[in-house]
């Protein structure tokens, strides 16, 4: 299925490696820390409302 | 309604939980709609071979990485004018998506050099006002960073930011007068000389829309995390005190 | 205004006070870049400019952080802000004691320095006058960011890094004007660039550095 | 001369006081009182302009001569050198009276940094004098001061407000200004921690 | 000792702490040299190797007066020293501390660095390895160094005066070997005599840096 | 515990205090009084071995805990952050006693930074209960303190007296630990100029 890249494969598919990788990163860096907050944030207020 | 009650933290979170959805879908379909049209279907250059491919993502990310910092010169600019406390928030959230698309640019843009113009890294104008780009966003994360007071340090970004983008701007004028450079003529021999325009065009288009997406989702969150983490720390404060 | 200026001067040439460390960095920068580049005349000479220039940028940025930090850290800049002085104006004296104890010195030695890196006759006087013409741009612009980290517990390093890229336009047309200086060609468009650059940070640089300092000092 | 109308500060954006009032007229002085932490020195430093109220209003910032719990001196500059340079910068001349007040004339040509402790605070103190400002706002003054410089600092104070100036200080400890000082006790205005709504933006 | 190292690691990591500014600085030096001296691919990769060490020496250099300097202000210098814990170790473990947050981030980060300066290819690795050699000298010679100028006011640039000479020695021999590394040549000898010094400074200079700080404390 | 016999100490090579001789056994506590500039801080330091003695000795340095001007806390360290790592340099482990006696349990997760002024302090004090040494030297430990916290500072003295401990201690105000402590004025002790006899090097 991979088109034939030639010579260059290994540029084109660590160009390719490198800016998914980089992209899922901060995708999940963002995604995890969205979370994490907003689970910490409702429990904080959660506390407050029955204190 | 005006436009300003969106900076209304409550009234963000609320709007962007309905939007994100969508806008993240269409991110996801939008790149790999493009990025699966660009690799798999597009035939090589004649010149460049199959690096050719490289383009959908060197050119939105280059593109990212410049409008995020446009629009995190906008936020600021709104910040020290009226004051809404989102848009210094979304700044501050835009700038690590901006500094990972210069990264992007610069990492494929290197790639790509090793075998087009037999080396990682030249000096060549574009690549070094990159370079510079970047520079300005480690600075202003960091700034962010070493400042404890919110407020403070939503005015300091923000006058860093316009500061700094007039410099970008001035040093982008001396690299060009510095050195001359290789990039230009590589990309206009493939876009306007040779025009194989719509084979590469049309899938570079779609691969843009992704970016510009996934660039809106991204700040979306990023600035509810912002927001939601002030909150909490607004609150933790208040509670130590009393 | 006055009086502060002349305080400032005062304190660089007291005891501690750090007049002429700069000059000192910046010789012993120039001396070091043989010991690792290699003694070839050939090679030190192309570079000479271009390594004076970065010199003299490193010895101005590493005495930045005392433009205000010694102040901040003893109460005098709280006190200074209540006094009826005009915040731009502080900041203006400042940069120009910077410039004074620091910039000028700099300018004056790097023409001898020059000679250890055997720079070509001609140099001299380009490398000179775009020093002349560049300092007090670093200064300005180095007050600036040291207005941006005053709050914070050692800023050093992070005032280098906010600064340097702001410093790239300035370090580009007065190395540019040093190096076709050097080399015989003419100077006048990076000369004209640089006297620019200086012109627009000096008039526009102090408001934003009096704005930041008014938030730092909260 | 110095007035606040309902005022609410913070600090590291934590309100730690509302609602102060107070006033002060020329000849008055006022003394503030809390506990460790309760948000003196933030209060101070807001009347000072050093940062802004939180809300409220402050009138009369313009008048006011601020002495923190550090002393603005330079260590490497002589006594009187550090004198003239605060007289030079509030655009007054004379510094002899502000020395004889402190007993600072021995110390003249000693480098502030050389001082001992209560030394270099009354070095801090003669500051006030050459400011001209009518209203001194204090934070702990008589820090380090052994009983002879706090009845200098205290006759000072005096002086300042038989001769039309006004004070505000706080203070953990008797200033021997005698009982015509009004007291304020700033844990009464300590902030409170609003009820759970939900909809402030950040509190 | 071992709360010592790991409070000084905690310390450097937390915000205003200074980890990562030491690197960015190189960064910085790196990408300010080829403005200065223009951006010819020959010229540059000729002077890369000396280029890379000294900015890492100077990066070191820039954050050597955090050494001390921090913990003298707040007074816990004065404290620890009348801790029951010997003050070669607590120097030792300051050195440590500093080469752990400075040095070895420097030496992972030169390779990558070597690209913007064309750095030849067979360069790298002993670039690399005469880094790591000779990065742990210049932290305990810097600490020394701190240790002489700790009660002194920003005691920063006469610190970098100080310590610059004491630098020469391995700067030498380290960029000699990464020089001669890249240019293909034997680089033994030069590695050999960088071990020695490394290894000379770091078994005789914390007891000297000890000795210098107990009379600096009085 | 702690002897000094004839001691002379200087400052900044100029002599201040000469022939201050003093023992503290166990149980027994000493405040040193004397106006400001009078050499306190100067004798206390070399008491806690951090200048050398011009003439005398000093015995049982090495049971000292000092604790001057400056608390040595890290502004970004939290409060038991600060006290666990003193715990660990003074080879003891235990900090909550230290939490409990200055009531700074509350404050332990802030920054040490984000304290106000007596809070500092308190922290600052704190340490000592940490260092597990008998013998206390502390320079004017109570500045900036309210009244509640000069309590807690006196209670924090007289349990560790109790114990068999000792203080020496410089103060200008009261602490309120009773008539059984000792009372040291240094003035008494101010170095005379020698009279010329040609014998000293540069005197
Ligand atoms: C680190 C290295 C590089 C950086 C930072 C970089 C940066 C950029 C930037 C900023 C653009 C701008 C997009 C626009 O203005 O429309 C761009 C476009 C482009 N780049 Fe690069 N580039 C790098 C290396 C390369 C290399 C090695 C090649 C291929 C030989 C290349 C080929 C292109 C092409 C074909 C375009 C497309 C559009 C155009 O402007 O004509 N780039 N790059
Ligand atoms: N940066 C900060 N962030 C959060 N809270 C802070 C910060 N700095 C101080 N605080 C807290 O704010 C409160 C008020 O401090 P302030 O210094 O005004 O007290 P004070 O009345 O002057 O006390 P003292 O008598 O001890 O000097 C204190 O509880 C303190 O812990
Ligand atoms: N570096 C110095 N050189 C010369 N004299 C100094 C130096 N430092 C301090 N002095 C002087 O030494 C004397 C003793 O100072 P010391 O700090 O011991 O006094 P103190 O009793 O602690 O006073 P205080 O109650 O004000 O803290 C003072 O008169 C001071 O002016
Ligand atoms: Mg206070
Ligand atoms: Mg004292």
């Amino acid at each position: 299925m991979i088109p034939d890249l030639g010579k260059y494969a290994g540029t084109v598919l660590s160009a390719y490696g490198v800016s998914l990788v980089l992209i899922v990163a901060l995708v999940l860096v963002s995604v995890w820390r969205a979370r994490r907050v907003r689970a910490a944030l409702d429990e904080v207020e959660r506390r407050r409302k029955s204190a | 309604m005006s436009l300003w009650e969106y900076a209304n933290p409550v009234r963000f979170i609320r709007v962007t939980d309905r939007v994100l959805p969508v806008v993240a879908a269409s991110a996801l379909g939008c790149l790999v709609v493009g990025l699966v049209w660009g690799f798999f279907f597009t035939p090589d250059d004649y010149r460049q071979g199959s690096t050719v491919k490289i383009i959908y993502l060197h050119v939105p990310a280059a593109l990212m990485a410049i409008n995020a910092w446009l629009m995190m010169l906008v936020a600021s600019l709104i910040w020290v004018v009226r004051r809404h406390h989102v848009s210094a928030l979304a700044a501050r959230a835009a700038a690590p998506v901006g500094a990972t698309m210069t990264v992007i640019a610069l990492a494929t843009g290197a790639i790509w050099g090793q075998p087009m113009w037999g080396t990682w890294w030249a000096w060549d104008p574009r690549l070094t006002s990159f370079l510079i780009l970047f520079l300005f966003y480690l600075g202003y994360m960091a700034l962010w960073e070493a400042i404890e007071n919110d407020d403070s340090a939503a005015d300091l970004t923000s006058i860093l930011c316009l500061v700094g983008s007039v410099f970008a701007l001035l040093s982008r004028y001396a690299v060009n007068f510095w050195n001359q450079g290789l990039h230009q003529g590589a990309s206009l021999s493939l876009d306007k000389e040779e025009n194989v325009a719509d084979v590469f065009y049309m899938p570079l288009l779609v691969c843009i829309a992704g970016f510009v997406l996934l660039f809106v989702a991204l700040v979306f969150l990023r600035t509810q995390t912002e927001i939601r983490a002030r909150r909490m720390r607004a609150i933790l404060a208040r509670e130590r005190m009393a | 205004m006055r009086a502060l200026l002349w305080r400032d001067l005062a304190l660089a040439v007291r005891a501690g006070g750090g007049f002429g460390l700069g000059l000192a960095f910046f010789l012993i920068v120039t001396v070091l870049v043989p010991f690792g580049v290699g003694p070839e005349t050939a090679r030190l000479s192309a570079i000479a400019p271009g390594i004076l220039w970065i010199g003299a940028l490193l010895a101005c940025l590493l005495s930045l952080d005392r433009i205000f930090a010694l102040d901040f850290e003893d109460g005098t800049l709280d006190l200074l802000a209540t006094a009826p002085l005009p915040l731009e104006g502080i900041v203006a004296v400042k940069a120009l004691a910077h410039w004074i104890t620091t910039g000028l010195p700099l300018v004056a030695a790097a023409p001898a320095l020059g000679i250890f890196l055997s720079l070509p006759g001609p140099g001299y006087p380009w490398l000179f006058l775009s020093l002349l013409i560049g300092t007090p741009a670093l200064s300005v612009i180095g007050t600036f960011g040291a207005a941006l980290t005053v709050g914070l517990k050692r800023g050093g390093l992070l005032l280098s890094l906010l600064v340097l890229p702001l410093y790239v336009p300035t370090l580009i047309f007065g190395a540019e004007a040093a190096r076709r200086g050097a080399a015989g060609l003419p100077v006048e468009t990076p000369l004209l660039l640089l006297a620019g650059v200086s012109a627009g940070a000096l008039a526009l640089l102090p408001f934003a550095a009096a704005a930041v300092l008014r938030v730092s000092l909260r | 001369m110095l007035e606040l109308i309902d005022v609410s500060v913070a600090r590291g954006s934590v309100p730690v006081l509302e609602g102060v009032s107070l006033a002060l007229g020329p000849g008055e002085a006022l003394v503030l009182r809390g506990p460790n932490g309760s948000g003196k020195t933030t209060l101070l430093r807001a009347v000072a302009g050093l940062q802004p109220a939180l809300a409220g209003r402050i009138g009369g910032q313009e008048n006011v001569a601020y002495a923190g719990h550090a002393d603005g001196l330079k260590a490497s500059l002589s006594v009187s050198e550090n004198l003239r340079f605060w007289a030079a910068a509030f655009g007054t001349r004379d510094i002899s009276t502000a020395l004889v007040a402190y007993d600072l004339s021995a110390l003249e040509v000693r480098w502030a940094g050389n001082l001992s402790a209560g030394q270099k605070r009354r070095l801090g103190l003669a500051r006030l004098l050459v400011t001209g400002r009518p209203v001194w706002v204090l934070d702990e003054p008589t820090v380090s001061l052994d009983a002879a410089s706090v009845a200098l600092f205290a006759a000072a104070v005096r002086a300042h407000l038989a001769q039309g100036g006004a004070a505000l200080i706080a203070t953990h400890i008797d200033l021997g200004l005698g009982a015509e000082v009004g007291v304020l006790d700033v844990a009464r205005h300590r902030a409170r921690f609003p009820a759970a709504s939900g909809d402030e933006a950040f509190l």
